[in-house]
């Protein structure tokens, strides 16, 4: 009722200031050109203001890891936002791409560990929480077989990709040909997530348990401290996302797109036409989770720690709330969306002084809390649609 | 409120947009010759708040006691205050705002293992120093940490010798929330109870996950465990899980005759949110009790209860010490008194001065140890009494020397080097 | 250790010695007998201190306990050559500590002439220190003292413990007494129970074998729980070979065996009971868990994510109330957990009104996005109780609600849990009847049902609405007030413990059916209850195991049932 | 009546006996039941459309028109019977299989993707591209878009092409429902209530269309607005509590009692 009504008073509202329907594409447009804003802020100002020492190195590392999260945003985008399907199992395909990539790391990192009979070293995270028996020699340990695969990168950046999107489509396949919809597929994502969770924290699993994935070293060779090693991964992300971006504005404009939507829009219907729907969902699902693992692998090596908590259950709820600050069902709202939620929730979460009060850092609830609700009751549309406003305001201005 | 019009929700849209990056704009004020900065880094929100506020709390009195008596080397402390929101990712991303944007001295923080382990290489990286006032796993030695609470062997082990030689125990019921602390103090406690005999069929160990409130079967299973007598449970339980456990416990019909139990993670702080009754005669081992009859130790509980009634603290004066407490206040002490005898804020000296330091702390007299990053600490086993504080009936002969590295878990004594300090570390940040 | 053993002994020796020396008084036990008793505790000589334990032990006056208790935890002083009790301690400005005296008989404070308390700088008064062996026989004696104690749980728990390894002696004679007269079976039922096992230590299989076989079929035929360790452990070096006359081994080894058996027989059939009943215990606290949620999620299609926070109210409600009554452990005041009940509720509800006035109500056409909007009101909710009450909140459970029932032999159903499981009940049957069977209820599910219809023929929807959320929210708040009584308060106990699984059971058992609310509830508590204890192999199942295959169950049974137990008949809440 | 000699005749053509009917019949229904909670829906011992007919259903309120169109195009399953269709048993198959055979199907409510405008709502009609592939990489072609605006000239939608399908008005929504129906080009048309919610020249428009149809299509056409079917003038089936009452042409039936009764008579 609200929105609607929102759109018709902003079409009496043009209409009054004389500009005509195709109006509405111009909006598009520029949304369009937000995207490719963002990221040449993103390409050439971030490191000339690094290089130019007018931000820290930790502030491009931290825009870094909130990319990583906006890739997960898009994925979530394409599979909630246009195809109608509220996944709740995002933040576990992340993390299954971020333990590929945290193996990896783990096996070349940390101070020299224990050899093992096979001739493995033990990566130190492993090694702490190694459940070996007491009164077994540390060294009696094996590194576990599926630890030996990610040994090196290329193996990982595939296996990286390929495990969260094997996973997908096994949960994609016997959800959707059963045809479990709406809130009850969330809920089933939602449970396969909380029992992967629980099995990844288990400190008998052999995964490091809940103290996660630690003492990353180094990359392919690269120090993990060296600041260039850092921007370079900066970098690596931002065209990732991109990449992503890319790629899934090219599903959203094929005809896939448009099936997609008409999923979200009426399934049955669609299934007289002669689709199946299940096909075009699973492959949104596993292109999400594919999506979630590759800002999981790009995540690990930025944060330098890669724990079971970025599985937990409220981790993607979270993620359906960027897309929904966002704007649910664009792109770039999706990108929009986790950068600020991220930023936000880095920002609040320090005391300071604001003026004449002092913020306190335990109030960062609040304004979160507020945001949510605020951005459903006023601006269903999210930030994209915000600033599609604000734009259209603007330009009108400029034309009166 | 629905009827917004366009133009005032695109006002509102401007203002906030306008507020945003205002804020961000604000700086952080760099601290003038005449203060000092340190970092607080506790979850003030989220599952581990329970814990870490009063941690938080402690450590800004011991900044305001500092102060009021003209502060470290004339300079006054200023605390950055920060919420890690019990996130570990967002812990190490704080522990880099509060080293390279708000430049501190040094930093207190840190409960879980995780916690310490997500911001431990962002301390190494940039060669800062954290305080870490809680007991823990060992099996870690950092030389930009500064443990100043217990290790296995200052709580644990005592522990486990105290029931079998004054309560006679010969069956143990190790109980723990799974993660890594209770699964290594298992490991000690295993190995331990192994070396003094006891046979394998007379230990059980069992974990529940995070939060975990329905203890009916386990409490079945510890009642059966325990019906020949002789028997009593260690208990590593975490946070929220306590409540319903000691409840439960009791509601069965089991006592702390039948079956006491030893807790590694209950203490003054945590019997608040109990039902005290029902525990009444079960034990803890620590290294502090609120009950220890010293002047000291008294003048820091009042001071404490005064300033959280002062600054509007939840709780109020009803508020206690515990073990965490008086570790978290000591360390700043023990910065302090590092700092002095470097006459520097440069980590690399002032930790060279903590080495084998003797302070005072509320608890009374400790010591650093000389080569070690821990603590010398005396061990007491206290048991719980009615109105929620520790009758005090076991105390160690003098300080314990702490072992980073447990001698059961390593008993052919090669430990990993120390890791972190400033030894080839091309960006020390400070 | 050995040396325990020998002090032991030597207890034991002065025990009998002092017993004959104090039988003719304790018939009296005249106050004289025990302060001169209690003095001889302070005496120099260990073994006067010894025989004066064992001599209070006798006397079976009741207030005895208590000294002997005080003088293991050493709180017992000498002062001007009289023992005084000194619990409390008080301190002036400077730190200085001061006793307040007590007697240690009747517990009253020492008065002074002038009728003033007595209140002595602690330096005066000289510690009775107490050696581990002494405070080790003196918690012997204090069990000894309960065997006479009045009340039949200290009198149960004495001669519980009398019978615990490696036994009390002495206490034979009383067992005996009490194993065949005691007003209470199940005093009679232990008493029994611990007389036998101290004659099955004091019996060698080697020696007499007979009398030693005799006790063993005994402790079979009660089932006794607490003889089942002793007996696997004799069974196994038994089976290890023990230096027996062939046909004794045999005979041993048949008798131990059946005896186990049958002991283990009944334990498993207890155990399964006992697992039913907790599954039926978890399950009503689920059921209490997602009824609120059944309302406002399945009637209302609201995805409340605050919901957990709307219990989290309820229970500081309660906590709130037991402040207001100022009850404390010293204080019981049970009354105030009676007034919490409609407190929560009406709070909760209070809230959920709020809440729909102001956010929910511009959401029903769009739950996706209620969703977020609660979740942005459950972080509001939860720092705002934490800002005003802190974590660490402790709720008392009211007197009547601690312990439990003892249903069969070794079976306990604590009182906590049934009183939950009865709520439960009652609140399944007011949402029942007041949705079926009132005015309001019709108006309830017309408006669910069909919105515009409803309006059309003169329901006012709105209020419809607000009242139905606010009576949802208000059933969370119960469900709070109820696991004040089983679980921990935290503010942030809704995002952790509740949401999920609320959501869990509501969608299994099929949105907008408040039989499969409680048919799911109930499953899964059963379920998980049954299949926590299991064991497969070595491999024990246990809680974290439990919760995943539970999980892993549910996500199968949504794919048998894709719209859960009790699909919903009308066109409610596809989203 | 004419009835039991049609049935009579539909037994001896069973698919099941004779391969006759595959030549006679495209769709045969036989003995579908469809029972909901123990009401019996729909009771149809036999039922024939054969090649290149047009067959109008007729039959009051909850007489089992709309479930017979659902056990055709899958969205029920039938509790008993088969339904035959070209030549092959299709009772077992899923929608999107029966769909793909070629059956096409319009909703008595139109159902039009809402957030696609219509120009999209009609490039998802065109027939032969199901595939994921295809749909990824490939677009319309001349050819097709041709074709696109063609019909929607025809049905007068060519100005609402670019316009999201939610803002089009109930009949417009009719109208794209029925060109998409057509565009897909089914053996089979399944046509729920065409008329409804129509004026009376949009009416007659949509009779001539379907009329049209008939030359390369067989349809069966669901209707209440009796002056609709008479303008389709076609072989009429009356069902009435789920069972066939009356089959002929409209003519013959009007003069039924049974059924003036079943639609008067209450």
């Amino acid at each position: 009722m609200f929105k609607d009504g929102a759109a018709k008073q902003l079409t009496d509202f043009l209409q009054a200031v004389g500009v005509q329907k195709q109006s509405t594409v111009t909006n598009h447009g520029i949304s369009f050109l937000v995207p490719w804003v963002l990221f040449f802020i993103g390409l050439v100002v971030i490191p000339v203001l690094y290089y130019a020492g007018l931000i820290t190195v930790g502030t491009v590392n931290m825009l870094g890891r909130y990319m990583a999260f906006a890739i997960v945003a898009v994925g979530l985008d394409l599979i909630w936002g246009y195809t109608g399907i509220l996944s709740l199992c995002q933040a576990f395909f992340f993390s299954l791409g971020g333990y590929a990539m945290g193996m990896y790391l783990a096996h070349h990192g940390g101070p020299e560990g224990i050899i093992d009979a096979n001739g493995w070293k033990i990566p130190a995270c492993l090694y702490v929480v190694y459940p070996y028996k007491v009164g077994e020699a540390p060294a009696d340990a094996l590194v576990p077989w599926f630890w030996k695969p990610f040994y090196t990168l290329p193996v990982t950046t595939i296996l990286g990709l390929l495990v969260p999107g094997l996973a997908a489509l096994a949960i994609g396949f016997v959800g959707f040909r059963s045809r479990v919809r709406g809130v009850y597929f969330a809920i089933l994502t939602q449970a396969i997530t909380v029992a992967g969770w629980l099995v990844f924290c288990m400190n008998n699993m052999k995964l490091c348990g809940t103290n996660g994935l630690t003492r990353f070293d180094r990359i392919a060779g690269f120090q993990l401290t060296n600041p260039n090693v850092k921007v370079s991964l900066y970098v690596i992300t931002l065209l990732a996302l991109a990449g992503v971006y890319l790629l899934c504005q090219h599903v959203v404009k094929s005809r896939v797109g448009r099936i997609l939507i008409a999923i979200r829009d009426d399934e049955p219907t669609l299934r007289f036409s002669g689709y199946k729907p299940y096909i075009y969902k699973l492959f949104a699902f596993c292109l999400a989770g594919m999506i979630a693992g590759l800002g999981g692998m790009l995540y690990a090596p930025q944060m330098g720690i890669f724990t079971p908590t970025n599985m937990e259950a409220s981790a993607s709820i979270l993620v359906v709330v960027w897309v929904a600050v966002g704007g649910r069902g664009a792109l770039s709202g999706a990108i929009l969306g986790a950068l600020t939620v991220n930023l936000l929730y880095n920002f609040f979460t320090s005391e300071k002084n604001l003026l004449i009060l002092t913020w306190k850092a335990e109030y960062w609830q609040f304004v979160l809390g507020s945001l949510f609700i605020g951005v459903v009751l006023l601006f269903p549309g999210g930030l994209i649609d915000l600033w599609r406003r604000l734009a259209g305001i603007i330009r009108q201005r400029a034309i009166i | 409120m629905l009827r917004f019009t366009l133009k005032l929700r695109g006002i509102i849209a401007i203002g906030m947009l306008l507020l945003a990056v205002g804020m961000f704009g604000a700086g952080h004020v760099n601290a003038g010759d005449h203060e000092v900065k340190i970092g607080v880094l506790h979850s003030l929100s989220g599952t581990m708040a329970i814990s870490e506020t009063s941690l938080k709390d402690v450590v800004l009195m011991a900044v305001e006691e500092i102060n009021a008596a003209g502060g470290v080397m004339g300079k006054q402390i200023e605390p950055v205050v920060v919420d890690p929101a019990s996130d570990w990712d967002l812990f190490a991303e704080k522990a880099k705002d509060l080293i390279i944007k708000d430049e501190v001295a040094t930093v207190f923080g840190c409960w879980t293992s995780v916690s310490r382990k997500s911001v431990l290489p962002v301390f190494e990286e940039h060669n800062a120093l954290l305080f870490y006032p809680v007991q823990y796993e060992g099996e870690e030695q950092s030389l930009n940490v500064f443990y100043t609470a217990a290790t296995p062997n200052q709580q644990l082990v005592p522990a486990a010798e105290y029931m079998m030689e004054e309560i006679g125990a010969k069956k143990f019921y190790l109980l723990g929330t799974d993660y890594v602390f209770p699964r290594t103090a298992n490991k000690v406690l295993k190995a331990f109870l192994k070396t003094k005999g006891v046979p394998d069929e007379n230990i059980v160990e069992e974990y529940t996950p995070f939060h975990h409130q329905d203890y009916q079967t386990i409490v079945g299973k510890i009642k059966k465990f325990a019906a020949g007598g002789d028997a009593c449970v260690l208990s590593t339980i975490n946070g929220d899980s306590n409540v319903p456990f000691y409840k439960e416990f009791a509601n069965q019909g089991l006592t702390s005759d039948d079956c006491p139990i030893m807790a590694f993670s209950v203490a003054e702080d945590e019997l608040r949110a109990m039902d005290v009754p029902p525990l009444v005669g079960h034990l803890a081992t620590w290294n502090y009790f609120q009950s220890i009859k010293t002047p000291e130790n008294k003048k820091f509980v009042k001071n404490f209860k005064a300033f959280c009634e002062r600054e509007n603290l939840p709780g109020g004066s009803k508020r206690v010490t515990d073990d965490p407490i008086e570790a978290a206040y000591f360390g700043v002490y023990v910065w302090k008194a590092a700092v002095e005898k470097a006459k520097s804020f440069e980590v690399d000296k002032v930790r060279d001065a903590v080495y084998g330091l003797e302070f005072d702390a509320p608890g009374g007299k400790k010591k650093m140890h000389a080569n070690n990053q821990h603590t010398l600490k005396p061990v007491y086993v206290g048991e719980i009494m009615k109105n929620g504080q520790f009758k005090i009936i076991y105390k160690s002969d003098g300080l314990v020397s702490p072992d980073s590295y447990s001698a059961y878990l390593h008993p052919d004594g090669n430990f990993p080097a120390p890791t972190g300090g400033p030894k080839g570390r091309t960006t020390a940040g400070m | 250790m050995q040396r325990v053993t020998l002090f032991y002994l030597i207890a034991l020796l002065f025990t009998s010695f002092s017993l004959s020396l104090a039988l003719p008084s304790s018939a009296q036990s005249s106050d004289e007998f025990i302060r001169a008793e209690v003095r001889n505790l302070a005496d120099e000589s260990r073994s006067i201190r010894k025989a004066a334990v064992m001599a209070l032990a006798k006397t079976g006056d009741m207030r005895v306990e208590a000294i002997l208790e005080s003088f293991k935890l050493g709180e017992l002083y000498l002062w001007s050559d009289v023992v005084v009790l000194c619990k409390e301690t008080f301190e002036d400005d400077d730190y200085n500590e001061f006793c307040r005296l007590v007697d240690v008989l009747t517990g009253e404070p020492m008065l002074d002439a002038g009728g003033k308390r007595y209140e002595i700088p602690i330096e005066e008064l000289e510690e009775i220190s107490v050696s581990r062996a002494e405070r080790k026989l003196a918690n012997n004696a204090k069990f000894l003292v309960r065997l006479s104690s009045p009340d039949n749980e200290i009198r149960m728990s004495g001669a519980k413990k009398c019978g615990d390894p490696p036994g009390i002696i002495e206490s034979v004679p009383q067992l005996e007494q009490m194993s065949a007269h005691d007003s209470v079976k199940k005093i009679r039922y232990i008493a029994k129970e611990s007389l036998l096992l101290i004659r099955l230590n004091q019996t060698s299989l080697e020696k007499d074998a007979e009398p030693h076989l005799a006790i063993v079929s005994e402790l079979g035929n009660m089932k006794s729980m607490r003889g089942l360790p002793r007996l696997q452990e004799t069974y196994h070096e038994l089976s290890a070979g023990l230096a027996l006359p062939e046909a004794t081994e045999e005979e041993a080894t048949n008798t131990y065996k059946f005896a186990i058996d049958q002991i283990n027989g009944y334990q498993s059939f207890v155990g399964g009971i006992g697992n039913i009943f907790r599954g039926l215990s978890l399950g009503s606290v689920l059921i209490l868990m997602a009824l609120g949620l059944a309302i406002t999620f399945g009637l209302m299609g609201v995805i409340n994510m605050a919901h957990g926070e709307l219990m989290m109210i309820g229970a500081y409600a309660t906590f709130e109330m037991q402040r207001v009554f100022g009850h404390t452990p010293d204080n019981p005041s049970d009354l105030y957990y009676v007034a919490a009940l409609p407190v929560a509720f009406l709070t909760a509800a209070f809230v959920g009104y709020l809440i729909e006035i102001s956010v929910v109500r511009h959401l029903y056409r769009r739950p996706l996005e209620s969703l977020l909007a609660t979740w942005g009101i459950g972080l509001i909710l939860i720092q705002v109780v934490r800002i005003r009450y802190g974590d660490n909140i402790g709720v008392n459970a009211p007197t009547w609600a601690r312990g439990g029932l003892e249903v069969m032999q070794d079976l306990i159903v604590p009182y906590s849990r049934c009183f939950i499981i009865v709520l439960c009940g009652l609140c399944v049957l007011l949402i029942y009847y007041l949705m079926n069977h009132t005015k309001l209820g019709l108006r309830m599910r017309a408006t669910m049902q069909n919105r515009n219809m409803a309006n059309s023929v003169g329901v006012n929807t709105q209020r419809v609405d607000r009242y139905t959320f606010a009576f949802g929210s208000g059933i969370a708040g119960v469900a709070g007030y109820a696991w004040t009584l089983i679980g921990g308060v935290t503010p942030d106990m809704g995002q952790t413990n509740f949401i999920i699984d609320s959501f869990l059971v509501v969608v299994t058992g099929g949105v907008g059916e408040l039989i499969g609310v409680i048919c799911a509830g109930l499953g899964i508590g059963v379920l998980t209850k049954v299949i926590e204890p299991m064991t497969i192999g070595p491999f024990v199942v246990g809680a974290i195991w439990a919760k995943i295959l539970l999980l892993l169950i549910i996500v199968g049974f949504i794919q048998f049932k894709p719209a859960g137990l009790f699909s919903p008949k009308g066109r409610l809440s596809d989203v | 009546m004419d009835q039991t000699q049609r049935t009579a005749e539909y037994k001896e053509y069973s698919p099941r006996e004779s391969r006759l009917s595959e030549e006679r019949y495209l769709l045969f229904l036989e003995d579908i039941t469809a029972v909901f909670d123990g009401f019996k829906a729909l009771d149809v011992q036999a039922l024939g459309i054969e090649h290149n007919e047009l067959r109008v259903i007729i039959g009051p309120n909850g007489a089992g028109k709309t479930t017979l169109c659902d056990v055709v195009s899958g969205k029920t399953r039938p509790t008993t019977g088969y339904v035959f269709f070209d030549g092959a048993d299709i009772t077992h198959l899923t929608e999107e299989e029966i769909a793909l055979r070629g059956i096409g199907r319009k909703f008595q409510t139109p159902t039009v993707f809402d957030s696609l405008t219509t120009f999209e709502n009609m490039e998802l009609a065109l027939p032969g591209q199901y595939r994921l592939w295809s749909n990824l990489f490939g677009s319309t072609t001349k050819v097709q878009e041709e074709r696109i605006l063609e019909i929607l000239e025809r049905v007068g939608l060519i100005d609402e092409s670019h316009r999201e399908a939610k803002y089009l008005s109930h009949g417009q929504r009719q109208w794209l429902a029925i060109s998409t129906l057509i565009l897909s080009n089914p053996k089979l048309l399944l046509v729920d209530e065409p008329a409804a919610g129509l004026t009376d020249a949009e009416t007659a428009l949509t009779a001539e269309l379907l009329l049209e149809l008939k030359d390369d299509h067989t349809l069966i056409v669901i209707e209440h607005d009796m002056d609709f079917v008479r303008q389709l003038d076609s072989f009429v089936t009356v069902l009435n509590e789920g069972i066939i009452m009356a089959e002929g042409m409209m003519r013959e039936v009007q003069q039924d009692g049974e059924v003036i009764e079943a639609y008067l008579g209450r």
